[in-house]
Protein backbone atom coordinates (compact mmCIF):
# COMPACT_ATOMS: atom_id res chain seq x y z
CA UNK A 1 0.00 0.00 0.00
CA UNK A 2 1.51 3.29 -0.96
CA UNK A 3 0.20 6.98 0.34
CA UNK A 4 0.52 10.27 -1.75
CA UNK A 5 0.06 13.26 0.36
CA UNK A 6 -0.90 16.71 -0.81
CA UNK A 7 -1.25 19.66 1.73
CA UNK A 8 -2.94 23.05 0.62
CA UNK A 9 -3.25 25.49 3.44
CA UNK A 10 -5.28 28.10 2.21
CA UNK A 11 -8.23 25.16 1.84
CA UNK A 12 -7.47 23.89 4.62
CA UNK A 13 -7.28 20.84 2.76
CA UNK A 14 -5.18 17.22 2.98
CA UNK A 15 -5.37 15.00 0.01
CA UNK A 16 -4.36 11.60 0.91
CA UNK A 17 -3.79 9.97 -2.75
CA UNK A 18 -4.54 5.67 -1.52
CA UNK A 19 -2.89 2.83 -3.45
CA UNK A 20 -3.59 -0.92 -3.17
CA UNK A 21 -5.91 -3.24 -1.46
CA UNK A 22 -7.54 -2.01 1.51
CA UNK A 23 -7.55 -5.58 3.66
CA UNK A 24 -7.30 -5.98 7.36
CA UNK A 25 -3.36 -6.46 6.43
CA UNK A 26 -3.09 -2.86 5.15
CA UNK A 27 -5.33 -1.20 6.64
CA UNK A 28 -3.70 -0.93 10.41
CA UNK A 29 -0.90 1.07 8.59
CA UNK A 30 -3.35 3.23 6.94
CA UNK A 31 -5.29 4.49 9.90
CA UNK A 32 -2.31 5.11 12.10
CA UNK A 33 -0.37 7.17 9.28
CA UNK A 34 -3.78 9.27 8.95
CA UNK A 35 -4.57 10.20 12.47
CA UNK A 36 -1.17 11.51 12.42
CA UNK A 37 -1.81 14.13 10.49
CA UNK A 38 -5.26 15.40 11.94
CA UNK A 39 -5.30 19.26 12.41
CA UNK A 40 -6.94 21.31 15.33
CA UNK A 41 -9.88 22.23 13.63
CA UNK A 42 -11.68 23.43 10.39
CA UNK A 43 -9.65 21.00 7.91
CA UNK A 44 -11.12 18.51 5.00
CA UNK A 45 -9.50 15.41 4.44
CA UNK A 46 -9.71 13.89 1.61
CA UNK A 47 -9.35 9.84 0.30
CA UNK A 48 -8.71 9.85 -3.16
CA UNK A 49 -9.63 5.87 -3.48
CA UNK A 50 -8.54 6.49 -7.10
CA UNK A 51 -6.17 3.24 -7.50
CA UNK A 52 -7.76 1.42 -4.55
CA UNK A 53 -8.58 -1.88 -6.25
CA UNK A 54 -10.40 -3.63 -3.18
CA UNK A 55 -11.72 -2.76 0.07
CA UNK A 56 -13.86 -5.18 2.28
CA UNK A 57 -15.15 -4.52 6.06
CA UNK A 58 -11.88 -4.57 7.81
CA UNK A 59 -11.38 -1.00 5.49
CA UNK A 60 -14.88 -0.01 6.06
CA UNK A 61 -14.18 -0.26 9.64
CA UNK A 62 -11.41 2.31 9.03
CA UNK A 63 -13.20 4.60 7.48
CA UNK A 64 -16.15 4.50 9.94
CA UNK A 65 -13.23 4.98 12.47
CA UNK A 66 -11.86 8.36 10.80
CA UNK A 67 -14.67 9.73 10.55
CA UNK A 68 -15.41 9.91 13.83
CA UNK A 69 -11.85 10.60 14.76
CA UNK A 70 -12.03 13.74 12.01
CA UNK A 71 -15.58 14.70 13.57
CA UNK A 72 -13.81 14.96 16.99
CA UNK A 73 -11.53 17.27 15.35
CA UNK A 74 -14.23 19.19 13.41
CA UNK A 75 -12.76 17.96 10.01
CA UNK A 76 -14.58 16.69 7.34
CA UNK A 77 -14.01 13.32 5.58
CA UNK A 78 -14.34 13.37 2.01
CA UNK A 79 -14.05 10.05 -0.35
CA UNK A 80 -13.17 10.29 -3.85
CA UNK A 81 -12.78 8.58 -6.92
CA UNK A 82 -14.75 5.47 -6.08
CA UNK A 83 -14.27 2.48 -8.83
CA UNK A 84 -16.76 -0.01 -9.16
CA UNK A 85 -16.57 -2.61 -7.57
CA UNK A 86 -14.78 -0.61 -4.18
CA UNK A 87 -18.05 1.37 -4.50
CA UNK A 88 -20.09 -1.71 -4.38
CA UNK A 89 -18.83 -2.15 -0.62
CA UNK A 90 -20.36 1.31 0.36
CA UNK A 91 -23.87 0.19 -1.11
CA UNK A 92 -24.16 -3.29 0.56
CA UNK A 93 -23.57 -1.91 3.49
CA UNK A 94 -25.70 1.37 3.29
CA UNK A 95 -22.40 3.11 4.39
CA UNK A 96 -22.86 5.20 1.16
CA UNK A 97 -25.08 7.33 2.57
CA UNK A 98 -23.06 7.93 5.89
CA UNK A 99 -19.97 9.10 4.43
CA UNK A 100 -19.48 12.32 1.99
CA UNK A 101 -18.74 10.30 -1.48
CA UNK A 102 -17.34 12.76 -4.27
CA UNK B 1 -30.10 -26.32 1.75
CA UNK B 2 -31.60 -24.67 -1.25
CA UNK B 3 -32.61 -27.74 -3.49
CA UNK B 4 -30.93 -25.99 -6.40
CA UNK B 5 -27.83 -25.54 -4.44
CA UNK B 6 -27.82 -29.19 -3.11
CA UNK B 7 -28.04 -30.67 -6.96
CA UNK B 8 -25.35 -28.74 -8.07
CA UNK B 9 -22.99 -29.08 -5.31
CA UNK B 10 -23.83 -32.90 -5.65
CA UNK B 11 -23.20 -33.23 -9.65
CA UNK B 12 -20.52 -31.07 -9.67
CA UNK B 13 -19.69 -31.28 -13.38
CA UNK B 14 -16.77 -33.25 -15.26
CA UNK B 15 -15.11 -29.62 -16.17
CA UNK B 16 -14.54 -28.71 -12.27
CA UNK B 17 -11.41 -27.33 -11.43
CA UNK B 18 -10.32 -28.57 -8.08
CA UNK B 19 -8.23 -26.41 -5.75
CA UNK B 20 -6.70 -26.79 -2.40
CA UNK B 21 -4.62 -24.04 -0.57
CA UNK B 22 -3.23 -24.76 3.26
CA UNK B 23 -2.44 -20.91 4.42
CA UNK B 24 -0.37 -19.58 7.06
CA UNK B 25 -3.01 -17.82 9.45
CA UNK B 26 -1.55 -14.12 8.48
CA UNK B 27 -3.22 -11.31 7.43
CA UNK B 28 -0.56 -10.84 4.34
CA UNK B 29 -1.72 -14.41 3.11
CA UNK B 30 -4.82 -12.97 1.93
CA UNK B 31 -3.99 -10.74 -1.31
CA UNK B 32 -2.35 -14.24 -2.26
CA UNK B 33 -5.90 -15.95 -1.51
CA UNK B 34 -7.72 -13.28 -4.08
CA UNK B 35 -4.97 -13.97 -7.08
CA UNK B 36 -5.31 -17.05 -6.35
CA UNK B 37 -9.07 -17.38 -6.98
CA UNK B 38 -8.79 -15.20 -9.83
CA UNK B 39 -6.56 -17.17 -11.55
CA UNK B 40 -8.64 -20.00 -11.31
CA UNK B 41 -11.59 -19.03 -12.44
CA UNK B 42 -9.96 -16.58 -14.98
CA UNK B 43 -11.55 -19.03 -17.70
CA UNK B 44 -15.17 -18.65 -16.84
CA UNK B 45 -14.53 -14.79 -17.93
CA UNK B 46 -16.81 -13.83 -14.90
CA UNK B 47 -17.91 -10.12 -14.48
CA UNK B 48 -15.77 -8.08 -12.48
CA UNK B 49 -18.08 -7.06 -10.23
CA UNK B 50 -18.98 -10.96 -9.48
CA UNK B 51 -15.68 -11.84 -9.45
CA UNK B 52 -14.80 -9.02 -6.72
CA UNK B 53 -17.92 -10.23 -4.75
CA UNK B 54 -16.56 -13.74 -4.60
CA UNK B 55 -13.04 -12.52 -3.40
CA UNK B 56 -14.82 -10.16 -0.92
CA UNK B 57 -16.68 -13.21 0.43
CA UNK B 58 -13.63 -14.81 1.06
CA UNK B 59 -11.55 -12.63 2.11
CA UNK B 60 -14.30 -11.79 4.88
CA UNK B 61 -14.37 -15.16 5.99
CA UNK B 62 -10.52 -15.97 6.15
CA UNK B 63 -10.65 -12.24 8.00
CA UNK B 64 -12.55 -13.91 10.79
CA UNK B 65 -10.51 -17.37 10.89
CA UNK B 66 -7.57 -14.83 11.50
CA UNK B 67 -8.55 -12.46 13.34
CA UNK B 68 -11.32 -14.26 15.61
CA UNK B 69 -10.41 -17.79 15.97
CA UNK B 70 -6.83 -17.54 15.51
CA UNK B 71 -6.10 -14.10 17.34
CA UNK B 72 -3.53 -13.33 14.75
CA UNK B 73 -1.16 -16.04 15.67
CA UNK B 74 0.22 -16.60 12.77
CA UNK B 75 1.60 -20.28 13.73
CA UNK B 76 -2.28 -21.29 12.93
CA UNK B 77 -3.26 -22.57 9.66
CA UNK B 78 -6.32 -23.14 7.72
CA UNK B 79 -7.74 -24.68 4.29
CA UNK B 80 -9.03 -23.17 1.44
CA UNK B 81 -10.86 -25.55 -1.10
CA UNK B 82 -12.11 -24.12 -3.74
CA UNK B 83 -14.39 -25.99 -6.60
CA UNK B 84 -16.00 -23.87 -9.44
CA UNK B 85 -17.32 -24.52 -12.55
CA UNK B 86 -19.30 -22.75 -15.48
CA UNK B 87 -22.24 -23.14 -13.06
CA UNK B 88 -21.01 -22.75 -9.53
CA UNK B 89 -17.91 -21.10 -6.94
CA UNK B 90 -18.19 -22.98 -3.79
CA UNK B 91 -15.66 -22.69 -1.50
CA UNK B 92 -14.74 -24.47 2.24
CA UNK B 93 -12.73 -22.78 5.19
CA UNK B 94 -11.21 -25.55 7.15
CA UNK B 95 -9.76 -24.18 10.26
CA UNK B 96 -10.36 -24.56 14.67
CA UNK B 97 -12.12 -22.80 16.78
CA UNK B 98 -13.39 -24.63 19.29
CA UNK B 99 -16.30 -23.26 21.68
CA UNK B 100 -16.84 -21.59 18.28
CA UNK B 101 -21.27 -21.42 18.07
CA UNK B 102 -22.09 -19.93 14.44
CA UNK B 103 -25.64 -19.34 15.84
CA UNK B 104 -24.31 -16.19 17.72
CA UNK B 105 -22.73 -14.33 15.04
CA UNK B 106 -24.95 -11.22 15.70
CA UNK B 107 -26.62 -9.45 12.59
CA UNK B 108 -25.87 -6.13 12.19
CA UNK B 109 -28.29 -3.05 12.40
CA UNK B 110 -27.17 -1.35 9.33
CA UNK B 111 -28.85 2.12 10.42
CA UNK B 112 -26.34 1.99 13.64
CA UNK B 113 -22.95 2.40 12.01
CA UNK B 114 -20.09 1.11 14.03
CA UNK B 115 -16.16 0.18 13.34
CA UNK B 116 -16.90 -3.80 12.69
CA UNK B 117 -19.72 -6.37 12.50
CA UNK B 118 -19.67 -6.04 8.95
CA UNK B 119 -18.14 -9.09 7.82
CA UNK B 120 -20.77 -11.86 8.20
CA UNK B 121 -23.26 -9.61 6.85
CA UNK B 122 -21.20 -8.74 3.56
CA UNK B 123 -20.96 -13.11 3.02
CA UNK B 124 -24.41 -13.61 3.40
CA UNK B 125 -25.26 -10.93 1.18
CA UNK B 126 -23.03 -12.29 -1.68
CA UNK B 127 -23.21 -15.56 -1.44
CA UNK B 128 -26.47 -18.17 -2.46
CA UNK B 129 -25.56 -20.26 0.21
CA UNK B 130 -23.34 -20.14 3.68
CA UNK B 131 -23.21 -22.86 5.66
CA UNK B 132 -20.79 -23.11 9.24
CA UNK B 133 -20.50 -26.83 10.53
CA UNK B 134 -18.50 -27.33 13.89
CA UNK B 135 -17.19 -30.80 15.53
CA UNK B 136 -17.18 -29.78 19.64
CA UNK B 137 -15.68 -32.71 19.87
CA UNK B 138 -12.07 -32.03 17.41
CA UNK B 139 -13.09 -28.12 17.69
CA UNK B 140 -12.55 -28.32 14.11
CA UNK B 141 -15.18 -25.99 11.69
CA UNK B 142 -16.01 -26.45 8.48
CA UNK B 143 -17.57 -23.05 6.37
CA UNK B 144 -18.99 -23.67 3.27
CA UNK B 145 -20.10 -20.74 0.70
CA UNK B 146 -21.60 -21.45 -2.32
CA UNK B 147 -22.27 -18.70 -5.30
CA UNK B 148 -24.06 -19.58 -8.09
CA UNK B 149 -22.57 -18.57 -11.20
CA UNK B 150 -25.26 -18.78 -14.12
CA UNK B 151 -26.60 -15.61 -14.91
CA UNK B 152 -29.98 -16.49 -15.75
CA UNK B 153 -30.95 -17.65 -12.42
CA UNK B 154 -28.78 -15.71 -10.43
CA UNK B 155 -28.65 -12.02 -9.76
CA UNK B 156 -24.95 -11.86 -11.45
CA UNK B 157 -23.41 -10.42 -8.27
CA UNK B 158 -23.85 -7.53 -6.39
CA UNK B 159 -23.60 -4.45 -8.60
CA UNK B 160 -24.02 -3.58 -12.18
CA UNK B 161 -21.22 -4.43 -14.61
CA UNK C 1 19.17 -35.68 -3.91
CA UNK C 2 22.11 -33.12 -3.39
CA UNK C 3 22.14 -32.45 0.52
CA UNK C 4 20.74 -28.60 0.20
CA UNK C 5 17.86 -29.79 -1.66
CA UNK C 6 17.43 -32.72 0.95
CA UNK C 7 17.93 -30.00 3.86
CA UNK C 8 15.82 -27.14 2.43
CA UNK C 9 12.83 -29.56 1.67
CA UNK C 10 13.29 -31.10 5.43
CA UNK C 11 12.87 -28.16 7.24
CA UNK C 12 10.67 -25.90 4.98
CA UNK C 13 9.83 -22.66 6.74
CA UNK C 14 6.86 -21.35 8.08
CA UNK C 15 6.02 -18.74 5.71
CA UNK C 16 5.54 -21.79 3.76
CA UNK C 17 2.59 -21.53 0.94
CA UNK C 18 0.95 -24.86 0.05
CA UNK C 19 -1.64 -25.40 -2.39
CA UNK C 20 -2.88 -28.75 -4.02
CA UNK C 21 -4.71 -28.68 -7.46
CA UNK C 22 -6.63 -31.19 -8.83
CA UNK C 23 -6.75 -30.77 -12.76
CA UNK C 24 -8.94 -32.24 -15.53
CA UNK C 25 -6.20 -34.18 -17.86
CA UNK C 26 -6.93 -31.89 -20.56
CA UNK C 27 -4.22 -29.37 -22.53
CA UNK C 28 -7.22 -26.78 -21.93
CA UNK C 29 -5.73 -26.40 -18.56
CA UNK C 30 -2.07 -26.23 -18.94
CA UNK C 31 -2.71 -22.08 -18.97
CA UNK C 32 -4.74 -22.06 -15.68
CA UNK C 33 -1.77 -23.84 -13.70
CA UNK C 34 0.36 -21.45 -15.28
CA UNK C 35 -2.25 -18.52 -13.82
CA UNK C 36 -2.33 -20.28 -10.29
CA UNK C 37 1.62 -20.63 -10.61
CA UNK C 38 2.07 -16.77 -11.19
CA UNK C 39 -0.56 -15.91 -8.37
CA UNK C 40 1.04 -17.98 -5.79
CA UNK C 41 4.50 -16.71 -6.34
CA UNK C 42 4.02 -13.30 -6.91
CA UNK C 43 4.50 -12.17 -3.46
CA UNK C 44 7.95 -13.79 -4.05
CA UNK C 45 9.09 -11.07 -6.75
CA UNK C 46 10.81 -13.73 -9.00
CA UNK C 47 12.41 -12.01 -11.91
CA UNK C 48 10.44 -12.48 -15.30
CA UNK C 49 12.98 -15.13 -16.25
CA UNK C 50 12.56 -16.87 -12.94
CA UNK C 51 8.88 -16.81 -13.29
CA UNK C 52 8.57 -17.91 -16.95
CA UNK C 53 11.35 -21.12 -16.26
CA UNK C 54 8.98 -22.11 -13.59
CA UNK C 55 5.91 -22.15 -15.41
CA UNK C 56 7.66 -23.54 -18.56
CA UNK C 57 9.47 -26.80 -16.31
CA UNK C 58 5.72 -27.53 -14.59
CA UNK C 59 3.50 -27.19 -17.98
CA UNK C 60 6.35 -29.56 -19.62
CA UNK C 61 5.80 -31.95 -16.87
CA UNK C 62 1.93 -31.69 -17.12
CA UNK C 63 2.04 -31.94 -20.90
CA UNK C 64 3.77 -34.78 -20.44
CA UNK C 65 0.98 -36.60 -18.33
CA UNK C 66 -1.65 -35.44 -20.31
CA UNK C 67 -0.04 -36.76 -23.72
CA UNK C 68 2.18 -39.68 -23.09
CA UNK C 69 0.56 -40.97 -19.98
CA UNK C 70 -3.15 -40.10 -20.43
CA UNK C 71 -3.11 -39.77 -24.26
CA UNK C 72 -5.33 -36.82 -24.29
CA UNK C 73 -7.88 -38.99 -22.23
CA UNK C 74 -9.82 -35.68 -20.39
CA UNK C 75 -11.63 -37.77 -18.33
CA UNK C 76 -9.13 -38.75 -16.58
CA UNK C 77 -7.19 -35.88 -13.90
CA UNK C 78 -3.95 -35.50 -12.32
CA UNK C 79 -2.75 -33.77 -8.74
CA UNK C 80 -0.52 -30.84 -8.66
CA UNK C 81 1.04 -29.97 -5.23
CA UNK C 82 3.14 -26.43 -4.74
CA UNK C 83 5.41 -25.27 -2.12
CA UNK C 84 6.82 -22.43 -2.08
CA UNK C 85 8.78 -20.16 0.06
CA UNK C 86 11.35 -17.22 -0.81
CA UNK C 87 13.80 -19.77 -0.78
CA UNK C 88 12.29 -22.95 -2.76
CA UNK C 89 9.93 -23.37 -4.93
CA UNK C 90 8.77 -27.53 -5.14
CA UNK C 91 6.20 -29.02 -7.33
CA UNK C 92 4.72 -32.46 -7.03
CA UNK C 93 2.66 -34.17 -9.79
CA UNK C 94 1.06 -36.90 -9.12
CA UNK C 95 -0.46 -38.91 -11.94
CA UNK C 96 -1.09 -42.62 -12.65
CA UNK C 97 1.14 -44.39 -15.91
CA UNK C 98 0.98 -48.26 -14.66
CA UNK C 99 4.36 -49.72 -16.38
CA UNK C 100 6.33 -46.23 -17.08
CA UNK C 101 9.57 -46.71 -16.81
CA UNK C 102 11.57 -43.06 -16.21
CA UNK C 103 14.88 -44.57 -16.75
CA UNK C 104 13.34 -45.14 -20.41
CA UNK C 105 13.14 -41.34 -21.35
CA UNK C 106 15.43 -40.71 -23.79
CA UNK C 107 18.07 -37.80 -23.78
CA UNK C 108 17.91 -35.97 -27.02
CA UNK C 109 20.73 -35.55 -29.18
CA UNK C 110 20.57 -31.11 -29.72
CA UNK C 111 22.41 -31.71 -33.27
CA UNK C 112 19.68 -33.69 -34.50
CA UNK C 113 16.73 -31.25 -34.73
CA UNK C 114 13.35 -33.27 -34.67
CA UNK C 115 10.05 -32.06 -34.01
CA UNK C 116 9.75 -33.87 -29.94
CA UNK C 117 11.53 -34.86 -27.33
CA UNK C 118 12.78 -31.96 -25.59
CA UNK C 119 10.22 -31.55 -22.89
CA UNK C 120 12.05 -33.62 -20.68
CA UNK C 121 15.30 -32.58 -21.35
CA UNK C 122 13.79 -28.87 -20.52
CA UNK C 123 12.37 -29.85 -17.27
CA UNK C 124 16.45 -31.30 -16.18
CA UNK C 125 17.93 -27.85 -17.20
CA UNK C 126 15.76 -25.81 -15.44
CA UNK C 127 14.93 -27.66 -12.39
CA UNK C 128 17.78 -27.79 -9.71
CA UNK C 129 15.91 -31.58 -8.78
CA UNK C 130 13.92 -33.60 -10.79
CA UNK C 131 12.80 -37.05 -9.52
CA UNK C 132 9.96 -39.33 -10.63
CA UNK C 133 9.13 -42.20 -8.29
CA UNK C 134 7.03 -44.92 -9.97
CA UNK C 135 4.84 -47.81 -7.72
CA UNK C 136 4.59 -50.75 -9.80
CA UNK C 137 1.99 -52.31 -7.76
CA UNK C 138 -0.83 -49.20 -8.54
CA UNK C 139 0.79 -47.62 -11.36
CA UNK C 140 0.64 -43.96 -9.60
CA UNK C 141 3.55 -41.90 -10.59
CA UNK C 142 5.18 -38.74 -8.69
CA UNK C 143 6.86 -36.15 -10.16
CA UNK C 144 9.40 -33.89 -7.66
CA UNK C 145 10.67 -30.87 -9.12
CA UNK C 146 12.67 -28.73 -7.33
CA UNK C 147 13.68 -24.98 -7.96
CA UNK C 148 16.11 -23.22 -5.24
CA UNK C 149 15.29 -19.57 -5.67
CA UNK C 150 17.73 -18.08 -3.28
CA UNK C 151 19.70 -16.28 -5.88
CA UNK C 152 23.36 -16.42 -4.28
CA UNK C 153 23.73 -19.56 -4.41
CA UNK C 154 21.64 -20.28 -7.79
CA UNK C 155 21.76 -19.42 -11.49
CA UNK C 156 18.52 -17.60 -10.85
CA UNK C 157 17.12 -18.61 -13.88
CA UNK C 158 18.19 -19.69 -17.49
CA UNK C 159 18.15 -16.16 -19.07
CA UNK C 160 19.18 -12.95 -18.26
CA UNK C 161 16.11 -10.31 -16.42
CA UNK D 1 -4.92 -17.51 -29.85
CA UNK D 2 -5.42 -15.47 -32.23
CA UNK D 3 -3.53 -14.52 -35.70
CA UNK D 4 -3.74 -11.46 -38.04
CA UNK D 5 -2.76 -12.20 -41.52
CA UNK D 6 -0.57 -10.24 -43.78
CA UNK D 7 0.11 -10.64 -47.59
CA UNK D 8 2.26 -8.85 -49.82
CA UNK D 9 2.34 -9.94 -52.87
CA UNK D 10 5.05 -8.34 -54.93
CA UNK D 11 7.20 -9.36 -52.51
CA UNK D 12 5.94 -13.04 -52.04
CA UNK D 13 5.84 -12.44 -47.90
CA UNK D 14 3.10 -13.54 -45.50
CA UNK D 15 2.90 -11.69 -42.31
CA UNK D 16 1.28 -13.63 -39.37
CA UNK D 17 0.80 -12.19 -36.24
CA UNK D 18 0.54 -14.63 -33.45
CA UNK D 19 -1.08 -13.46 -29.85
CA UNK D 20 -1.39 -15.58 -27.01
CA UNK D 21 0.31 -18.62 -25.59
CA UNK D 22 2.25 -21.72 -27.51
CA UNK D 23 1.05 -24.91 -25.60
CA UNK D 24 0.04 -27.84 -26.73
CA UNK D 25 -3.49 -26.94 -26.50
CA UNK D 26 -2.61 -24.02 -28.77
CA UNK D 27 -0.42 -25.77 -31.13
CA UNK D 28 -2.54 -27.80 -33.39
CA UNK D 29 -4.65 -24.79 -34.44
CA UNK D 30 -1.65 -22.44 -35.69
CA UNK D 31 -0.25 -25.55 -37.24
CA UNK D 32 -3.04 -26.17 -39.36
CA UNK D 33 -4.10 -22.51 -39.87
CA UNK D 34 -0.25 -21.80 -41.47
CA UNK D 35 -0.36 -24.93 -43.39
CA UNK D 36 -3.11 -23.85 -45.41
CA UNK D 37 -1.51 -20.81 -46.34
CA UNK D 38 1.64 -22.53 -47.92
CA UNK D 39 2.00 -20.92 -51.79
CA UNK D 40 4.31 -23.06 -54.38
CA UNK D 41 7.68 -21.91 -54.16
CA UNK D 42 9.98 -18.76 -53.10
CA UNK D 43 7.91 -17.42 -50.59
CA UNK D 44 8.34 -15.91 -47.46
CA UNK D 45 6.51 -16.91 -44.35
CA UNK D 46 6.98 -14.32 -41.40
CA UNK D 47 6.08 -15.79 -37.62
CA UNK D 48 5.96 -12.06 -35.71
CA UNK D 49 5.83 -13.40 -32.26
CA UNK D 50 5.40 -10.07 -30.43
CA UNK D 51 2.54 -10.83 -28.58
CA UNK D 52 3.43 -14.47 -27.78
CA UNK D 53 3.87 -14.84 -24.18
CA UNK D 54 4.98 -17.88 -23.90
CA UNK D 55 6.21 -20.71 -25.75
CA UNK D 56 6.92 -24.14 -24.69
CA UNK D 57 8.37 -27.98 -26.24
CA UNK D 58 5.00 -28.09 -27.57
CA UNK D 59 5.66 -24.80 -29.73
CA UNK D 60 8.68 -25.46 -30.94
CA UNK D 61 8.07 -28.96 -31.81
CA UNK D 62 4.97 -27.61 -34.06
CA UNK D 63 7.98 -24.25 -35.06
CA UNK D 64 10.53 -27.03 -36.39
CA UNK D 65 7.62 -29.18 -38.65
CA UNK D 66 6.80 -26.14 -39.95
CA UNK D 67 10.37 -25.41 -41.70
CA UNK D 68 10.41 -28.54 -42.51
CA UNK D 69 7.25 -27.69 -44.47
CA UNK D 70 8.73 -24.65 -45.79
CA UNK D 71 11.31 -26.18 -47.46
CA UNK D 72 9.42 -28.87 -48.74
CA UNK D 73 7.59 -25.89 -50.66
CA UNK D 74 10.89 -23.81 -51.25
CA UNK D 75 9.92 -21.62 -49.01
CA UNK D 76 12.17 -19.53 -46.57
CA UNK D 77 10.27 -19.26 -42.44
CA UNK D 78 11.21 -16.63 -40.58
CA UNK D 79 10.61 -15.39 -36.55
CA UNK D 80 10.45 -12.16 -35.79
CA UNK D 81 9.97 -10.21 -32.47
CA UNK D 82 10.83 -12.65 -29.85
CA UNK D 83 10.61 -11.28 -26.33
CA UNK D 84 12.11 -12.65 -23.70
CA UNK D 85 11.04 -15.11 -21.59
CA UNK D 86 10.08 -16.55 -25.50
CA UNK D 87 13.65 -16.30 -26.92
CA UNK D 88 15.44 -17.90 -23.94
CA UNK D 89 13.50 -21.48 -24.86
CA UNK D 90 15.07 -21.30 -28.33
CA UNK D 91 18.55 -20.62 -26.71
CA UNK D 92 17.72 -23.25 -23.74
CA UNK D 93 17.40 -26.08 -26.57
CA UNK D 94 19.85 -24.60 -29.45
CA UNK D 95 17.15 -23.96 -31.73
CA UNK D 96 18.26 -20.62 -32.32
CA UNK D 97 21.09 -21.34 -34.63
CA UNK D 98 17.89 -24.00 -36.54
CA UNK D 99 15.79 -20.90 -37.30
CA UNK D 100 15.67 -17.71 -38.85
CA UNK D 101 15.01 -15.39 -36.20
CA UNK D 102 15.30 -11.61 -36.70
N1 LIG E 1 -14.82 -17.50 12.13
C1 LIG E 1 -15.24 -16.95 13.29
N2 LIG E 1 -14.80 -17.44 14.46
C2 LIG E 1 -15.19 -16.91 15.62
N3 LIG E 1 -16.03 -15.87 15.72
C3 LIG E 1 -16.50 -15.34 14.59
C4 LIG E 1 -16.12 -15.85 13.32
N4 LIG E 1 -16.74 -15.13 12.38
C5 LIG E 1 -17.46 -14.22 13.04
N5 LIG E 1 -17.34 -14.33 14.37
C6 LIG E 1 -18.03 -13.51 15.40
O1 LIG E 1 -19.05 -12.79 14.77
C7 LIG E 1 -18.85 -11.37 14.94
C8 LIG E 1 -19.22 -10.65 13.65
O2 LIG E 1 -18.27 -10.96 12.66
P1 LIG E 1 -18.14 -10.03 11.39
O3 LIG E 1 -19.48 -9.81 10.83
O4 LIG E 1 -17.14 -10.61 10.47
O5 LIG E 1 -17.62 -8.64 11.95
P2 LIG E 1 -16.27 -8.26 12.72
O6 LIG E 1 -15.27 -9.27 12.38
O7 LIG E 1 -15.97 -6.91 12.19
O8 LIG E 1 -16.63 -8.24 14.18
C9 LIG E 1 -17.40 -11.23 15.31
O9 LIG E 1 -17.18 -10.08 16.09
C10 LIG E 1 -17.13 -12.51 16.06
O10 LIG E 1 -17.50 -12.38 17.39
N1 LIG F 1 5.03 -38.56 -17.87
C1 LIG F 1 5.40 -39.42 -18.84
N2 LIG F 1 4.76 -40.59 -18.99
C2 LIG F 1 5.11 -41.45 -19.94
N3 LIG F 1 6.12 -41.23 -20.81
C3 LIG F 1 6.80 -40.10 -20.72
C4 LIG F 1 6.48 -39.13 -19.73
N4 LIG F 1 7.32 -38.12 -19.87
C5 LIG F 1 8.12 -38.43 -20.89
N5 LIG F 1 7.82 -39.62 -21.41
C6 LIG F 1 8.53 -40.31 -22.53
O1 LIG F 1 9.72 -39.62 -22.77
C7 LIG F 1 9.77 -39.11 -24.11
C8 LIG F 1 10.42 -37.73 -24.11
O2 LIG F 1 9.55 -36.82 -23.50
P1 LIG F 1 9.71 -35.30 -23.78
O3 LIG F 1 11.14 -34.95 -23.54
O4 LIG F 1 8.75 -34.55 -22.95
O5 LIG F 1 9.42 -35.09 -25.31
P2 LIG F 1 8.09 -35.36 -26.15
O6 LIG F 1 6.94 -35.30 -25.20
O7 LIG F 1 8.09 -34.26 -27.14
O8 LIG F 1 8.26 -36.70 -26.79
C9 LIG F 1 8.33 -39.12 -24.58
O9 LIG F 1 8.23 -39.27 -25.95
C10 LIG F 1 7.74 -40.28 -23.82
O10 LIG F 1 7.99 -41.47 -24.50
Amino acid sequence: MKIDRLRDESKKLKVFSIEGELDVHHVKNLKSEILEELEPAGWIYELNMDKVTYLDSSGLGMLVYLKKEISKHEGRLVISNLHEPVRNVFSLTKLDSFFEIT
Amino acid sequence: MDIRIKNLLENLPANLTHLKMQVQGSSETLSLIRRVIAASVQHLRLSNALLNDIKLATTEACTNVIKHAYKFDESMSFELEIKTSDKIFAVEVFYEDPGFVPENIPVPDLNEIKEGGLGVFIIRNIMDHVDYKTDQQSGKVKLLMVKILDKLTSDGGQSED
